[in-house]
Formats: structure tokens, C-alpha cells, sequence
């Protein structure tokens, strides 16, 4: 029963108990696969609700990669829930619910990835979905920039310097992840621009409307709106 | 007697997002519905807490209008019953959203948020408000009370004397965590209504109390998250369940919860949930709690 | 203003067997005191629950007038200001045992447990049973208020109101747990008073509500564990904080809080814990709760 | 400060936080081995209170064995609490209150020591301190009498056969512990007995009033007043 595919909005939505094949530290963050089970990895972009051991609420998360079997996400402990996670030993199984959500539209024809900090999660599964197009990464330290690893090839900056310093006159179709200022910075240099966004979710998938932002005046639930948000849908 | 129902907590689940996880249940209640539409309050709204959360979403609903509009017919298409959960600011709130919902067939059964701290005053005029919902409607009523009172079983009384025909017991209780960091209320609007495993306790004596003072059905709510809960809450009385916080951490509970509970009562000796029913009052001494 | 006080609450620490705990405390209070002698209620007393425990003790103690004569004198050598818990079931009896306790040097503060559910409707007497304490003794007086109440700032302006100097925010609120085997009550009294890690934030909700309410100084309590639960209720208004249930399984609790809240307190850049009294509050937006 | 002498009641009562250091099974029952840190073995019959991960409350313990820095529990895995002190693994550490309560007066001159099920638990500490004086076991089953290899030279006897059928005319100084109907069969040949009584505990030490059992028509605290109480002080 719990495996059956439970009809949230979009079809293939399901929830198994996954065990832990391996966890690696990427600089402060941790690299967590688990086995993929019958879920599907879903669009760039869609995240997965992940039992976080010891808490009452499952924790969102962005699908960082998909190798044959696996579902790979890229965890910052930044509380007990992603403590919990990150801390997890293989074999301990947890269960997942997804993929949820509207991931990025992958029909562009110029595409630039960008991203700062842990919102690089979403990007390398991004990346290789598009053919591995430019991408920029901005990180707090050279500890965090540790995990540019991630995605090959990409242009990485470390603070002082700013990943939008980067953003090209003409940036073409941005696909971004990261903090609010980032993304807001954005907002600014590359109108449509494609953003992930984040909130605190209890549900990810339309269940508590705990997770409304702001679009267009009106509160809207992130996890069902989004998390990629087209910028004209944005909070400006 | 049937065996004990499956519902959802009202404000736990949209059926429109999640179609699946509302047919898995014996009816699908809806957030509650107020006269006008309402944005709901600011950011952050929800907060864990050490065994439950936190919440203070504020109401967020289409109103009446919109709700019988665009939200009732493609509710109606389910299959499953839908109960209206409406709330308000006045006697004439309620009298007036259960006026429009009897003219609607697909509503099975309005139930009351007598219990939103929105609501100022709300369990004083329970029954007022019970009363002119009563008087707007031929549909089957259930109160929701809060358990925030020094005597539920004084309030259940008087909405039974108001003409309800069961009670949802119990809504969430207030509380409020702070934000580790700045030691300011975690949530937007500072105080909030306390769900989940902590909430369960509670929820069960106001079950109890109510079993033992009005003869009416009980829906039981507050931390249902297993068969062994919604044994509990039907021992002490109620003939179905509500699933509320259980169901954002897991959508497929309504099925998990109802196996599991044919199982325990199997296990037991029981043919089925319903011979389970106020089995926790059998040779009960005494309903009056002593503790200080 | 001083730094936040630490006590233990009515009812969780016998000063006369664990003297060494008592000594440790800022001030120790004692289990409610009666007019009469009370033998309590039968065992089983105490269940534990996810986040909590239930119990229904049933205010077993000597009476006042063993009380003063047994148990006073050995409480007096302690060292420690000793607060005398008053409970009774009419204003008379609260008024008789406050008038005794007046006469008695070693009494620093009268807590008056106006929330003991054996007292039917005690919060709608409260500010009656307050007022008749404040008539029989000029010792401080603290009311202990029940978290079992839609509105707990009214009740804290009415005992106000009556000339008490301070609030004891919260007692128990009624729960109920069923034994896994028989699904009857696990308490010998079915229903009992809940306490522990669960309770925390409705206490937490009630000290804030209070405290924005009137001017009396606030113990909180209510699940306070650690030197941050300390914090929490330090920062939404309490001067002192009482330790209940957690010298069940830590009676070196009190010395271990104080410590950890003095390091809390510098860590965050406050040089003690009065600069953080009510800072929960700064720029507060409401205090009117808005969940459902 | 956690390791002070916290003066409850008796002297020498301390709180530390024990490692396990060896967890084996002894038919249904482990027998847990603590290192014994600063605290006191203490009387036979007196008890501790284990920290029991992840409940709220701790669990009393009669003190088995006193092997040189360690004490040792033998553990009946009845629910929540007793399993997960039964699940400790080596050098786990947890939290032990004591030594509590009253232990057995051991100035008696032909002792016999008495155990039903885990009752046995205090008995072998018990017969170390009397130098091994004879003792009768009773058990359920011959699963449950493996625990009888705790308390060597002891009669065994299993259901339906009962302890007390053992039980000579004259049976001498009685020191028993175990089951409620043993317990009250005892009172009723040996009169002058000490017996070990149990009840739920959630403090240990007076302060909570949650495990009064009822002594000469009145409800005394279980931790102050016992847990080892002479017949004549018992329920009838
Ligand atoms: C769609 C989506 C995808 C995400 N993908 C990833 C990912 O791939 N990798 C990753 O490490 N994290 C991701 N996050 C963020 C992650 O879910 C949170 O960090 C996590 O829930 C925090 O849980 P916690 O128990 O560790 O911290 P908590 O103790 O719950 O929170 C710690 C602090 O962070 C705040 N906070 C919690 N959640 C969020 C949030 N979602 N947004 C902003 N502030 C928050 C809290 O209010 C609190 O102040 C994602 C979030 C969303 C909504
Ligand atoms: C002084 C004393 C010494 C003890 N020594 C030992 C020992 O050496 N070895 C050992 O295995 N056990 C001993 N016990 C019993 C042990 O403390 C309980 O079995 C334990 O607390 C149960 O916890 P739990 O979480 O496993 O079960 P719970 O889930 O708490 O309880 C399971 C069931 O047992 C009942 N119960 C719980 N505690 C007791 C109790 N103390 N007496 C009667 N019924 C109870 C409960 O009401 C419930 O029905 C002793 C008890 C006392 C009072
Ligand atoms: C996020 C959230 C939203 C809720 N919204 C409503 C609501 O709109 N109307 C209502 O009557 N109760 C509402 N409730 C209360 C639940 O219906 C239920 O009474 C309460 O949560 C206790 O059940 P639980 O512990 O299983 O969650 C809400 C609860 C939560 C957690
Ligand atoms: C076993 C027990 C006995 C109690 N006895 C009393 C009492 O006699 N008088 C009183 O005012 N409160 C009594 N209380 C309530 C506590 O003083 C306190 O208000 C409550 O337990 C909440 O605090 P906590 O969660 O820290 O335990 C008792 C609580 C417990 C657990
Ligand atoms: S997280 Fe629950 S509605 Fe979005
Ligand atoms: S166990 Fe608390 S008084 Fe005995």
C-alpha cells in the first residue's frame, strides 16, 4: 500500500522506504544515495520529501543526481532534521515521497545554470538534462566551494565575489537555485529568469499550506506553485 | 455499529491536489470555509515542536462562493462524502454558509469550526452558534471543540441541546515555540494551534468526557497516527478518526491506519473495531479526573 | 532585575527525603496542602506517555495542621525560602489555611493552586478563591492558573485584580492514556494531569499571553528541561522557572539548568538571563493567535 | 555537579552517566554490566534508576551482581523501557540514579532467600553478602530458569511446580523476592519475612508519590518505605 502510486496531483508520486547505499562529506555538505526503489527521479528541479529520523515532519529535498538505481541528494546540515540525515549509516532505510512539485522547463534553448550555496542541490541532475550547458557557481568559503566538484566545468566564485558578478550582458535562459538575495539579484539581471525557491514545507505536496509565498499579492503554496518559479511569476 | 471510520482533519489535506489519498478515506472533510475569502496570515506558519507542531495558517480559504463555486463540483466527483467544514465570526456566519451548503447535494455533512481561536469567545457561544447553523440546515451537523476548556463535557451538553448530531473533537490547543536563533515565536502571527503525538492525550480524555456525557457520534482527533491510536480513540468512545498531522508525513496513512487497526482488533479477539467501541468505560469507577 | 530564579514545581520534589536537591533550588515549594488530610488516589498513579506522563496523585498530603506541625519545623532548617502550595475546595478553606500559614515565620510565599481538577469550576472561581487568600495573609501571593481555558489572560487580570503578586503559570491539563493490554485507563483514576516535554508549548503560549496581560511576576513551567527551555520562558516573560517532571529523571536538574541557561545567556551575547526577560515580545506583532 | 552526592535521604546517593560494558543474554533476561563510575553498590535490595533511551522516565533496577567496578542488572525486556535497556550496546552510556530505597536487613541467622521469575534479579548480590546461603527459585519455564546459573547451588523448580511447594516447615529467616501471589503465599507460611515488593516508579527516590502501595490501611511511597518490606509491615 504505502508503495502504490498515491495520485498527488501529477501521476507516479510515490512513497517507499529506501535504504542508504553510501554517504560521502562534500566539503560541509553531504552527499546522501539512497536506492531508488520504484520511484521515479522526476523532472530537474522537483523535490522529494525525506524522512528525517527522530522528527515528526519529513524534510524537502532536490534531487542533486540519478545514477541507474540511485537517488542522490546533496544535504546541509543547517538543524536537527538535516543532522538526522546527514548522519545516516548505510543501510538505515528512511522513507521518501515524490518526485513533487513543478521542476524547471527544460524546453530552453540557452541555457545558463546558477547557483549558491547548498542550492546547487538541484543542479548536476540540471545539467546533465540539458547536455551540460554553462553554469556558475557562488559559495561562502573554499570549505563550501568544495562541492563545485559536483558540476564539472562550472565557473565557481567565493565570497567577497558574487556568483551575479558572473551573470553575462546577455545571460540567455537562467536556471538559478540558491538564496533569496541571489535570486532576487537575479530577478534583476535576467527577466524570466527560472528560480527555485524555498520555504519551510510540512507537507510538500499541497496538504497544510504552510509553505505559501507570496506571488502576484496572493499567498500560494510553494510546494504546489512551484518550487521553480518563472521569474514573472516572482514576488516583484 | 460499523466499524470505525477513516476521515481526514480538517485543514489536513486538499483532495483537489490529492485525489488519491482523499479516496483512501470514508469521507474527505474540507478547510474549513468562511463567508468571505481570507488570505490566510503571514509566514512562517507551521513550526516543529518536540512530539507535534505548531501552526497558524489563519484560515487561508476561497469563501463560501468560491468554495461552492469552483471547489464543490470537482469534490463531488470523487466518490467519497464530502464534509464542509465552515467557520465564522458570528451566529449569522454559520447560519448563513449553512443556508447556501443545504441547497448543495454533493455535501454530506457540515461540520462546525466552533473552535478557531480566530473566533473570540467561541466555546462560551458554541452553542449559539450550533443553534443557528441548526436552523439553516437539514444536513447532518458535527461540532468541533476545542479542547481548551475547563469542562468539555459542559459545552458538548449544550450543542447537543442546540441539535447537533456528533461531535469532531478535538481542534488543535494554543502554543508557542521560539525560534532558537533570535528567541522570537517561530511562527508569523506568534501563537499557534499545537497538533501531532503531544496533542493525543489530551484529545483522548476530552473523547472520553464527551462519551460520557451526550449520546452523540464522535469523530476522535489529536495525534492519530497508527492502528493502535485509532484503537484508543475508539475504546474511549469515538466511531471514526480523523487523520490530521500524520498525513503530511505520510499520504498513504488513511490505508496503513485502517489495516492496522482490523489487525489489532483481530489480535484481540475482536471480529472487528466496532466491538471495541467505549470498551475503555466498561467497569470505568469514576470520570472525574484527580490529578492537581 | 535579577537572573531568572529556578524552583520546583508543587508536587515533584519532597525537600524532606532529597534535602540536597531542595538546597539547590532558589526557593522550594511544597506539594498542595489541604484543610483535612488527603490519602490520595489508588494506584496506579502514573503513566508515561510519547512527550509527557499523566498522573493522578490526587493531592496526598498530611493537611495543614500536620503540616505545620511535622513538616514545616525540618522545612525551616533547610535554608531555603520555603513557598507553601494552599489547595482546597472553597474559598473558605483557602481562606482558613492562608490565615494559619500567616502566623508561620518560615512561610516566604503562598502559592495558591487554583487549578486542581478536583476543584470543579475552580478557574471560574479563581479571582473569588484569590481574593479570599488575600483577606487571611499579607505573605506574597502566587496563583497557579490551569492551561485549560480558552482565555488565560482574563483569568490572570481577575486574580489580579484580587491582590495577587504573581502568577505560577501552568498545572497539569487533563489527559488520558489507555494500557496497551486491557485498553482501560492506565491510571487507577482514569484520567490524570499531563506533564513533561509536551506540555512546553502551551505553557510557553499561556506565560506569553500573561505576561503581556498584567504586571505580576511570572514562574513558568511546564516540560522545562534545559537551560534553553529556561531561555524560552525567561524571553516570553517569566522571572523564575519550576522544574516539574524533569527531577523524576534528573534531580541534579536544577543546578545543571541554572548552569545552562547562564551559558546560553553570555553565548548570546546577554550578560544574564534578566536581560533576556520578555524579549520575545520586542517588536511583537500580535498576541492574538490566528491557527484554526 | 551531575556526579554529587545529592543527599536523598540516605548518604552516598550519586547521579552519573554509566557505559555499558558487556550485555549478555541469560535465557529471556539480559544482564546488563555498567562500569560502576563513583557510585555505591549499596545493600542487596536497594535499587538504581536507569535512564532508558528515548523514554521520558527512568526504570528501577535491583542492583544482580557487584563485580569490581561495574553493577550489574538483570533485565526482564517487558516493554518500551526494559527493551531499550536491553538493546544498550557496549559502550553506550546512560544515566544511574543511587543506590535507593531500603535494602534487606541482613543481621538474620538462618537465612533462605526466595525468588519467583526475574525476582531472582537482587538474590545473587543477596547470597554473596550472607556467604551463599541455601535458595529456592521459581520459574515459568525451563527458558526463564536459565537465569537460575546466576545463583549457583540454588533449587529450581518450574510450573506448574511452585517456589514455595519447596518451602520447608520451618523455613528460618526468609528473604524473598518476586511476583506478587509468591509474595503473598510467603506472608502466609513464613510470617516475619522480607520481602522485596515492586511498583511502578517514576522518580525513585520520594519525590513524585507515584508508587505508593498501601501498608497498615495507608499509601506509602514504595521508594522510601521499601522496596523491601518485612512482613508485618506488608498489605495484610
Ligand atoms: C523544495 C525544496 C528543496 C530543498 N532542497 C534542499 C537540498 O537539496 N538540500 C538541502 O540541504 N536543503 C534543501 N532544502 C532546504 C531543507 O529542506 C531545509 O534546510 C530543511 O528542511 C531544514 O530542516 P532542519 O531540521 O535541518 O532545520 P530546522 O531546524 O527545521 O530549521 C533550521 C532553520 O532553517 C529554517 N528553515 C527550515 N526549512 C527552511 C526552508 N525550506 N527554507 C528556508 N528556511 C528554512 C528554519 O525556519 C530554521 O530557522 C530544500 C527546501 C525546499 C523547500
Ligand atoms: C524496586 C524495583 C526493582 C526492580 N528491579 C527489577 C530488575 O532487577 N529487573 C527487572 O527486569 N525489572 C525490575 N523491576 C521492574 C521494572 O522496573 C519494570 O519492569 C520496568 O519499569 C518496566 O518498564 P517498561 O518500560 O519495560 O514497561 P512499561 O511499558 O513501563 O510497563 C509494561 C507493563 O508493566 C507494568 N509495570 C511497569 N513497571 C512495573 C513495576 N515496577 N511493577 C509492576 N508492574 C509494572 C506497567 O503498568 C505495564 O502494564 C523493578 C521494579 C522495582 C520497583
Ligand atoms: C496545518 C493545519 C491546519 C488546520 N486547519 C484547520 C481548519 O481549517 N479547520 C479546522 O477545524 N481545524 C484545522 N486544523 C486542526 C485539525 O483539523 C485537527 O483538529 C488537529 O490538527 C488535531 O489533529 P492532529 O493532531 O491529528 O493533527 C488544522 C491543523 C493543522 C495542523
Ligand atoms: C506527580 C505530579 C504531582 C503534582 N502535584 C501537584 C500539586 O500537588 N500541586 C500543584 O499545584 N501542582 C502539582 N503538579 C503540577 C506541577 O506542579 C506542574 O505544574 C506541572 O507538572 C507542569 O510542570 P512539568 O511539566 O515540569 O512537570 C504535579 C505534577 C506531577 C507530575
Ligand atoms: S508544504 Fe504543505 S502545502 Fe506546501
Ligand atoms: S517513585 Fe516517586 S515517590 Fe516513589
Amino acid at each position: 500500500m504505502a508503495s502504490d502510486d498515491l495520485s498527488l496531483g501529477g501521476a507516479g508520486v510515490r512513497r517507499e522506504r529506501l535504504a542508504a547505499v553510501s554517504s560521502e562529506r562534500v566539503g560541509p555538505y553531504t552527499l546522501l544515495r539512497l536506492e531508488r526503489g520504484g520511484l521515479d527521479p522526476g523532472i530537474p528541479g522537483q523535490f522529494f520529501m525525506l524522512e528525517a529520523p527522530g522528527r515528526l515532519l519529513p524534510r524537502p529535498m532536490s534531487l542533486c543526481l540519478a545514477p541507474p538505481g540511485e537517488l542522490a541528494f546533496l544535504i546541509d546540515p543547517i538543524g536537527a532534521g538535516t543532522r538526522a540525515l546527514c548522519d545516516l549509516a548505510v543501510a538505515d532505510a528512511i522513507h521518501v515521497l515524490g518526485p513533487l512539485g513543478n521542476g524547471f522547463d527544460l524546453s530552453v534553448t540557452r541555457p545558463l545554470l546558477v547557483g549558491g550555496g547548498i542550492g546547487i542541490a538541484p543542479l548536476p541532475y540540471l545539467s546533465e538534462a540539458l547536455g551540460g550547458p554553462p553554469s556558475l557557481l557562488g559559495f561562502r568559503t573554499e570549505r563550501h566551494a568544495e562541492a563545485a566538484s559536483l558540476l564539472p566545468g562550472a565557473e565557481v566564485v567565493v565570497e567577497p565575489r558574487l556568483v551575479t558578478e558572473l551573470l553575462p550582458e546577455d545571460p540567455g535562459d537562467v536556471l538559478a537555485c540558491g538564496p533569496e538575495p541571489m535570486l532576487e539579484a537575479i530577478r534583476n539581471r535576467a527577466p524570466g529568469a527560472q528560480l527555485a525557491s524555498e520555504a519551510p514545507m510540512a507537507c510538500g505536496y499541497g496538504a497544510c499550506y504552510g509553505c505559501v509565498v507570496e506571488i502576484d499579492g496572493r499567498y500560494e503554496r510553494l510546494c504546489v506553485a512551484g518550487p521553480v518559479l518563472s521569474d514573472s511569476a516572482g514576488k516583484d | 455499529m460499523e466499524p470505525t471510520s477513516i476521515l481526514n482533519a480538517s485543514g489536513c489535506l486538499d483532495a483537489l491536489v490529492a485525489p488519491g489519498v482523499a479516496r483512501s478515506l470514508d469521507a474527505f472533510v474540507t478547510k474549513t470555509v468562511t463567508p468571505l475569502p481570507r488570505e490566510g496570515n503571514p509566514p512562517p506558519r507551521f513550526i516543529e515542536t518536540e512530539a507535534g507542531m505548531l501552526n497558524s495558517i489563519g484560515l487561508q480559504n476561497p469563501g463560501i462562493e468560491g468554495f461552492v463555486r469552483d471547489h464543490l463540483p470537482p469534490l463531488a466527483e470523487l466518490g467519497v462524502p464530502i464534509w464542509v467544514s465552515v467557520g465564522g465570526f458570528s451566529a449569522s456566519d454559520y447560519a448563513s454558509v449553512c443556508a447556501l451548503l443545504d441547497d448543495c447535494e454533493a455535501v454530506a455533512t457540515v461540520e462546525l469550526n466552533l473552535s478557531c481561536p480566530n473566533v473570540e469567545e467561541a466555546p462560551e457561544t458554541a452553542a449559539e452558534l450550533a443553534h443557528a447553523a441548526r436552523g439553516a440546515t437539514s444536513k447532518p451537523l458535527y461540532a468541533k471543540l476545542s479542547p481548551a476548556t475547563w469542562d468539555i463535557a459542559e459545552t458538548a451538553r449544550a450543542v447537543a441541546d442546540a441539535g447537533v448530531d456528533g461531535l469532531s473533537l478535538v481542534n488543535t490547543i494554543r502554543g508557542l515555540a521560539l525560534d532558537p536563533q533570535t528567541l522570537r515565536p517561530g511562527l508569523g502571527r506568534d501563537v499557534g494551534g499545537y497538533s501531532g503525538p503531544a496533542l493525543r492525550p489530551i484529545a483522548l480524555a476530552c473523547v472520553w468526557a464527551c462519551a460520557a456525557a451526550v449520546d452523540l457520534t464522535i469523530v476522535g482527533m489529536g495525534g492519530v497516527a497508527s492502528g493502535r491510536d485509532a484503537l484508543d480513540f475508539t475504546a474511549a468512545g469515538a466511531s471514526a478518526v480523523a487523520l490530521g498531522t500524520i498525513l503530511f508525513s505520510d499520504p498513504a496513512a488513511p490505508a496503513r491506519v485502517r489495516a492496522e487497526l482490523g489487525v489489532e482488533s483481530i489480535d484481540r479477539g475482536f471480529g472487528s473495531p466496532a466491538a471495541i467501541r467505549g470498551i475503555a468505560r466498561k467497569e470505568a469507577t469514576s470520570a472525574v479526573a484527580s490529578a492537581e
